[in-house]
């Protein structure tokens, strides 16, 4: 069961710590990791087509979304990140054949254990994007920007001794 | 259920046939209110076996240490300690040539109160799926049934199961028992204990807990056999297996109701997938 | 201490416009590690590579990262420019701030600014974890081997050949040729199949660089791309064929008739037999299976009169092995069984033949002396109806894709017919014409005019005996009727499909097929002659059905492949592979069973140092490797990282910010 | 002694009595015990399934639930078209159960069904449950001499996915039968092909250019007279010929039997049970064949054959 996102006028309420309130102009910081056959270049293509889409995203670039270790979104979410999306090539379409398989099992059981101890479950996301979906690019991006804006800032199990 | 004397005979046997180096079994406490393992290695300690429904660790546990690599062992598994005898088997850590297995068919063991154990209750395969001898009546595999303590949490709202596991994240000492204890941790040297700088900072603060323990129960998804070893061990009591019971739903609802060891040659629902996997939670 | 330069590239207006390059500059030199931020018009260009090549010198860099376009445009470039410096290639990373800020933040200057400054924050801190790598080199074995010796299999044997690279051709049957010899004449030309086939099966058995291991096969590959290992299971034939001079008087005093394979069964050879006349090479064999000295230990005539004594009946099979660089496989194709098709009496009348049949038919050294026969009573047809799409194009009782080549040669067929038999009429029942290729609509075109073949569109529905005629009734489509044929000859335009034995093949090959058992390329549209395992190649009907020139065509290519393959002693291969820390490496395998290549494999080494007791651990063959990273994010206990993308790297990435 | 649950279906109580007639005289020297099934409703063949599914489904829903109520585990169906809704429904409800369930509960007051009772036609029930050789035991009165055309309609062997017997295109039990019995079967190619029942009433037209051509070819194949399995297509082939044969110009006069005619009379039972008075077309001609044996045609001699598969030696 999910608690229902706050709408509070001029501010925004942390969905996890509803103790916790930002500014309403609080820009949340999204952690991209993209597999680099498939969305890598659908999101250089949206550049390309100059596909405006919300600035909230920060891009990591890997070989596959095979190589997505669950402890990246992990710590991504432990340092800056509000938010993950990971992005690789659609089901059939792995550059390396088969990693996107072995990675959906790893995502889906990822995402149901954060939302367990208590991470809302919008923070963690996942697309397939193609090489040739730049407005799939951009659409993915500005959705997941307002998903987490609703979800206010993350200050769960962030580490105690970073800045 | 109270097989001793099986087991003493047949160790006395493997002993007497000289079979085996090592007999892993349990033994009575000092204080006679709880069970040790014991690690037979003259037939004259064969008289210390015993085995009753307070024969609670899973002694595969004991495979992955150097007292046994290598020995010819003989060794007690209830049903749950069979399935990680068959995860060490398929991950190639022991031979099964070196092991003479006794199966027991499981009827539950008992918790600190004297109530048959959570894990017994909902247990799917009480019955030893490898062995070479086998003691009880087997009673066949069970119905699944998701864990009471997972299902009553993901009923409560986000925020409430939140602070019930920032408690838990708060009371975990990193003293890494559950690791220790479990028998599927065998790693040569634990990723948590690697290049610390950039991966775990070990202090002990909530975060560094939270960190540790996602990584490992992810580490154990697909491949946790419910023995509660880990829980078992923990000084702080936590209810670590709410993690695993998690991910094994998860795994067991959406891979074709995968459940770790059961069969020979499973590695775990993680070094396989199907076309039929849910792709609906991805965008 | 690392020494991070960091250059930041305008691109024209195209970053300048929309990030405040200044600002980006003046934040990033503020970075602990960065010793110089420099800015600069286009970072491409040789001012502005020169530039990096100075700073790399000057202020003694460890690592270098340029902020400008994707590093899918200019990560070559950069590189290259950091090796003339002197500087190890692999320590540059690139912050894509044109395709992932400015250009798609174009109405917010400061986020789209900051957003930069923050990729190049996390460039720098990757960089920091870069290590030194290498171009991978791995030898290569130049010879190639071609399984499969049809015509497919001869062109790209010959291709390579002629490039002085050593070919192993092996074929399963005892003389190499395939289908395409079995052909009368071929469309659109009508150029005899024979006349330009065999004189290339001719310069493959005397071609010096060719080694042609004729009725054998395939049995076993091991290796990765250059270095692979074959072993031939060369089939006893009992005739030596040094000795033997292919004279013919074995087979001419064999007793034993068995149906001819290659005259679709119509006629007999003998249980000692090359299978065609111009056969290469062409020495008999013995076929096993029927001969009854092997089979009863009774007769061995051929080997009374064969004068040079080459017959040799205790004869075995023999191993071969090859060590090869690449393999092309060209097994061809079989043909449907049109049994499912019980309305038109398949199996029943004797009349019913396949379009194959009617190709040996027609053919001047077929079993009829090329004038079409039917077997029932041997007349001469003068009512022939063709029916395509028998299988193909069919859910129901055959497959649901077009063979491709049946609407070409059916019009080849009757107009064959016409040449053969000049009173003599052709009824074509079709659902399409599918006739795209060069010449190939005027050669429908032909058939339909010239020879006044009657092109009927629909469908078959059943074939009744009627005196010795057959009845052939069907939907004439086009003016919404019924109508009845009496025909002395039906021929059935089966399917293409995929040799039996393919998924055999490609487990064996380690490559993979798809569900109708064709071998699959590794990208249907710009990789269609490689499959996915590196230095394997598809040539002709293996793939999917295809015609002679496009078979031609697509075995050239592979020749081309295996030539660039071949051209320098070693192969060059990047160097992001993956590596194992043995020393954390608990040996559970994981990591092989997820590898979609193949390329893990285990080895034993001692448990500690100077120990005598062994353990198992996984090993990456780099040869193989393509850089997945899989294995990595699987591996519990981190004893593999790919190098490029290593977990440090991408954790230095994730906390940079 | 079998037992065999019995579903005549209407036809066999009126146009086709002489079928349900012999077909009990064949039953009773085959040692089978038939248990016709009491208060049977209709299969609904024809107008239920092109109105309603579900009701389709249920009324031949409750005589299969009807079934389960003997012991027999077969329900042998007479007539093709109830064959053919008992068993598309069987086949169906096992594959749904959950919509048996619901058809059931709502509608049929008679019982659960569990899918007990298997469903056969009479002619896939004497070749597969009493099977040849037991059928030539009890012949006594050869029908050598007899030439005959084995028409078995659209609906015994087909859909294939339903019947699951024989070939669909080119069936052979009701041919495999009849040279049990003695009798010659002719290869007839039309043994499948549509009679145009369905356009019985409203274009007759159709039946006769479709019956026509059936009956041209089985004249052609030499055939005596028409052996069926279904009393649709018996009505169809018998009672159109003359009409048939007035419209077209020609003369067939082929007879059209019931395979359980033929072998009651196999089995020595007299031709006064046959009920021969009831067909359109004279049947007595054709059975006059019965006993003049011709000559057997020339023998092919090996050398003379066109082509063999198997190796021979010299």
């Amino acid at each position: 069961m999910e608690t229902e996102v706050k709408e509070t006028k001029g501010q925004v309420v942390s969905a996890e710590n509803p103790g916790i309130v930002a500014p309403a102009d609080w820009q949340p910081v999204i952690m991209g990791i993209l597999c680099n056959w498939c969305s890598y270049a659908g999101s250089d293509l949206t550049g390309t087509s100059r596909i405006q889409y919300p600035p909230n995203i920060r891009i990591i670039r890997v070989p596959c979304s095979s190589r997505v270790d669950p402890w990246f979104i992990i710590k991504s979410l432990q340092t800056s990140a509000d938010g993950v999306l990971i992005s690789g090539c659609h089901p059939g379409d792995c550059h390396y054949i088969s990693g996107n398989y072995y990675a959906r099992r790893r995502f889906l059981v990822t995402k149901k254990l954060l939302n367990f101890v208590g991470y809302h479950e919008n923070r963690i996301q996942f697309s397939w994007v193609s090489a040739a979906e730049g407005p799939k690019f951009a659409k993915v991006v500005a959705k997941v920007t307002e998903d987490i804006k609703k979800l206010g800032p993350l200050h769960k199990y962030k580490k105690e001794n970073l800045k | 259920m109270d097989y001793t004397k099986q087991i003493q005979e047949i160790a006395s046997k493997l002993f007497a046939e000289e079979k085996i180096d090592i007999f892993i079994g349990y033994r009575q406490n000092a204080f006679d209110d709880n069970q040790v393992p014991i690690l037979v290695t003259v037939p004259a300690d064969v008289p210390n076996l015993i085995f009753t429904d307070k024969s609670v660790l899973n002694l595969t546990n004991y495979l992955k240490f150097e007292h046994t690599r290598n020995k010819r062992v003989g060794i007690v598994v209830k049903g749950c300690d069979s399935r990680a005898l068959n995860m060490l088997l398929t991950e190639s850590q022991v031979k099964r040539e070196n092991l003479y297995v006794i199966g027991i068919n499981c009827t539950g063991v008992l918790n600190e109160k004297g109530e048959k154990a959570q894990n017994c209750l909902e247990c799917v395969m009480p019955d030893a799926v490898v062995y070479d001898e086998m003691i009880g009546t087997p009673s066949g595999k069970k119905e699944y049934s998701v864990n009471v303590d997972v299902k009553e949490l993901a009923a409560k709202g986000l925020v409430e199961r939140g602070e019930y596991f920032q408690e838990i994240f708060e009371n975990c000492i990193r003293c890494n028992a559950c690791r220790h204890s479990c028998p599927l941790c065998y790693c040569t040297k634990c990723c948590i204990d690697q290049e610390s700088a950039v991966l775990y900072n070990g202090s002990n603060t909530p975060s560094s807990a939270f960190h540790a323990l996602m990584t490992w129960s992810l580490h154990l998804a697909g491949r946790c056999v419910d023995c509660r070893n880990c829980e078992k061990a923990c000084p702080s009591h936590l209810p670590l297996h709410l993690l695993h019971k998690q991910n094994e739903m998860v795994i067991y609802e959406n891979f074709q109701q995968h459940l770790a060891g059961m069969e020979k040659d499973d590695r775990g629902a993680f070094y396989k997938y199907s076309m039929k996997d849910p792709d609906d939670f991805i965008m | 201490m690392a020494r991070v330069g960091v250059f930041t590239c305008f691109c024209g207006a195209n970053i300048a416009d929309f990030v405040d390059v200044p600002r980006v500059v003046e934040e990033t030199r503020k970075i602990r590690e960065v010793r110089c931020s420099i800015e600069y018009k286009y970072m491409c260009s040789d001012p502005g590579q020169q530039m990096i090549r100075d700073a790399i010198v000057q202020q003694r860099l460890t690592s270098v990262v340029v902020a400008a376009c994707s590093p899918r445009m200019h990560e070559k470039t950069f590189r290259k420019a950091l090796s003339d410096a002197g500087m190890n290639p692999y320590l540059l990373e690139v912050a894509n701030i044109r395709e992932h800020s400015s250009w798609v933040h174009q109405k917010d200057k400061k986020a789209a600014t900051d957003k930069a400054i923050d990729l190049i924050r996390m460039a720098v801190a990757k960089s920091i974890a870069n290590e030194q790598l290498y171009e991978i080199s791995v030898p290569v074995t130049k010879r190639a081997l071609v399984i499969g010796g049809g015509i497919a299999g001869i062109q790209a044997a010959l291709d390579i050949a002629d490039a002085r690279i050593p070919v192993t051709l092996v074929e399963k049957s005892p003389s190499i040729g395939g289908r395409m010899a079995q052909l009368d004449e071929t469309f659109p030309t009508l150029d005899c199949s024979q006349c330009i086939l065999t004189p290339k099966m001719v310069d493959v058995a005397s071609h010096p660089y060719i080694e042609l291991i004729p009725y054998s096969e395939v049995i076993e590959l091991d290796g990765f791309v250059g270095n692979y290992k074959a072993k031939i299971r060369k089939k006893a034939s009992y005739v030596n064929f040094a000795n033997c001079t292919g004279c013919g008087a074995c087979w001419q005093k064999c007793p034993v008739k068995v149906p001819n394979e290659y005259n679709m069964n119509i006629d007999k050879r003998k249980a000692i037999y090359t299978p065609f006349p111009q056969a290469v090479p062409n020495k008999p064999v013995i076929d096993a299976a029927h001969c009854t000295m092997l089979l009863k230990g009774k007769c061995g005539i051929c080997a009374k009169v064969c004068e040079k004594g080459a017959i040799d009946f205790k004869m075995q099979d023999e191993i071969i092995e090859r060590e090869i660089g690449a393999v092309v496989v060209a097994t061809g194709y079989d043909l449907w069984d049109p049994k499912p098709y019980e309305e038109y009496g398949v199996g029943r009348y004797k009349d019913i033949i396949t379009s194959l049949e009617f190709e040996r038919m027609v053919s001047a050294n077929g079993p009829t002396g090329g004038v079409p026969q039917r077997p029932s009573d041997g007349k001469v047809p003068k009512t022939v109806v063709f029916i395509k799409c028998i299988g193909s194009r069919d859910e129901a009782k055959g497959i649901e894709y077009c063979s491709k080549i049946c609407c070409m040669y059916t019009a080849k067929h009757a107009i064959l017919l016409h040449h053969k038999v000049h009173d003599s009429h052709a009824y074509i029942f079709y659902m399409d014409i599918r006739a795209a290729g060069k010449g190939y609509e005027e050669f429908v075109k032909k058939a339909q005019v010239d020879t006044a073949a009657t092109y009927l569109r629909g469908r078959v529905s059943k074939i009744y005996k009627k005196g010795d005629k057959l009845m052939v009734r069907g939907e004439d489509a086009q003016i919404g009727q019924l109508v009845e044929v009496e025909a002395d000859l039906v021929v059935l335009a089966t399917a293409i499909i995929a040799p039996k034995d393919n998924p055999n093949l490609a487990r064996l090959l380690g490559i993979s097929y798809d569900k109708y058992g064709y071998l699959s390329e590794a990208h249907p549209k710009l990789r269609p002659v490689e499959t996915a395992k590196a230095g394997i190649f598809l040539a002709g009907c293996t793939q999917a059905p295809k015609d002679i020139p496009d078979t031609v065509a697509q075995a050239s290519a592979c020749a081309a492949k295996v030539c660039g393959l071949f051209s320098g002693d070693t192969m060059k291969k990047d160097p992001m592979v993956s590596k194992v820390n043995t020393e954390f490496c608990s040996g559970c395998q994981n990591c092989v069973t997820v590898c979609p290549y193949g390329a893990i494999v285990t080895e034993e080494i001692p448990m500690g140092h100077g120990s005598k007791e062994m353990r198992v651990v996984s090993k990456v063959n780099e040869g193989v490797c393509q850089g997945c990273g899989s294995c990595v994010a699987i591996c519990r206990s981190m004893a593999i990282n790919l190098s490029g993308f290593t977990d440090p790297q991408i954790i230095n990435e994730i906390v940079a910010i | 002694m079998k037992k065999l649950t019995y579903f005549p279906g209407c036809s066999a109580h009126g146009t086709s009595e002489e079928f349900d007639h012999t077909l009990k005289l064949v039953m009773k020297t085959l040692d089978v015990e038939m248990e016709e099934i009491p208060d049977w409703n209709c299969c609904g063949a024809t107008s239920a399934h092109v109105m309603t599914e579900n009701l389709a489904y249920a009324l031949p829903l409750r005589n299969l639930v009807l079934a389960e109520k003997f012991t027999g585990n077969i329900m042998g169906i007479a007539c093709a078209s109830c064959y053919s809704r008992m068993k598309t429904t069987k086949v169906h409800m096992d594959e749904n159960p959950e919509l048996a369930k619901k058809i059931n509960s709502t509608i049929i007051q008679e019982g659960n069904y569990t899918g007990r009772v298997e469903v056969k036609s009479m002619l896939q029930y004497c070749y597969e449950d009493i099977g040849l050789e037991t059928i030539k035991s009890k012949v006594t009165k050869s029908l050598a001499g007899l030439k005959v055309a084995c028409y078995y309609g659209c609906l015994l062997t087909r859909p294939k996915g339903i019947t699951k017997f024989d070939s669909p295109e080119y069936p052979v039990s009701m041919d495999q039968i009849m040279e049990a019995l003695g009798a010659e079967a002719v290869e007839f190619d039309f043994k499948t092909e549509c009679c145009g029942a369905s356009f019985s009433i409203s274009d007759t037209e159709i039946v006769e250019s479709l019956t026509g051509k059936i009956l041209e070819v089985a004249k052609e194949s030499g055939a005596h007279l028409i052996v069926v399995a279904c009393p649709l297509c018996q009505s169809n082939l018998d009672m159109r010929q003359p009409d048939i044969e007035k419209h077209q110009g020609k003369s067939f006069r082929l007879p059209v039997m019931y395979l359980t005619q033929l072998m009651a009379l196999a089995f020595g039972y007299p031709e006064s049970d046959m009920r021969l008075k009831k067909h359109i077309v004279p049947v007595e001609e054709a059975l006059s064949n019965i006993g003049k044996i011709q000559e057997p045609p020339p023998k092919v001699t090996k050398t003379k054959k066109a082509v063999s598969a198997e190796s021979e030696v010299e």
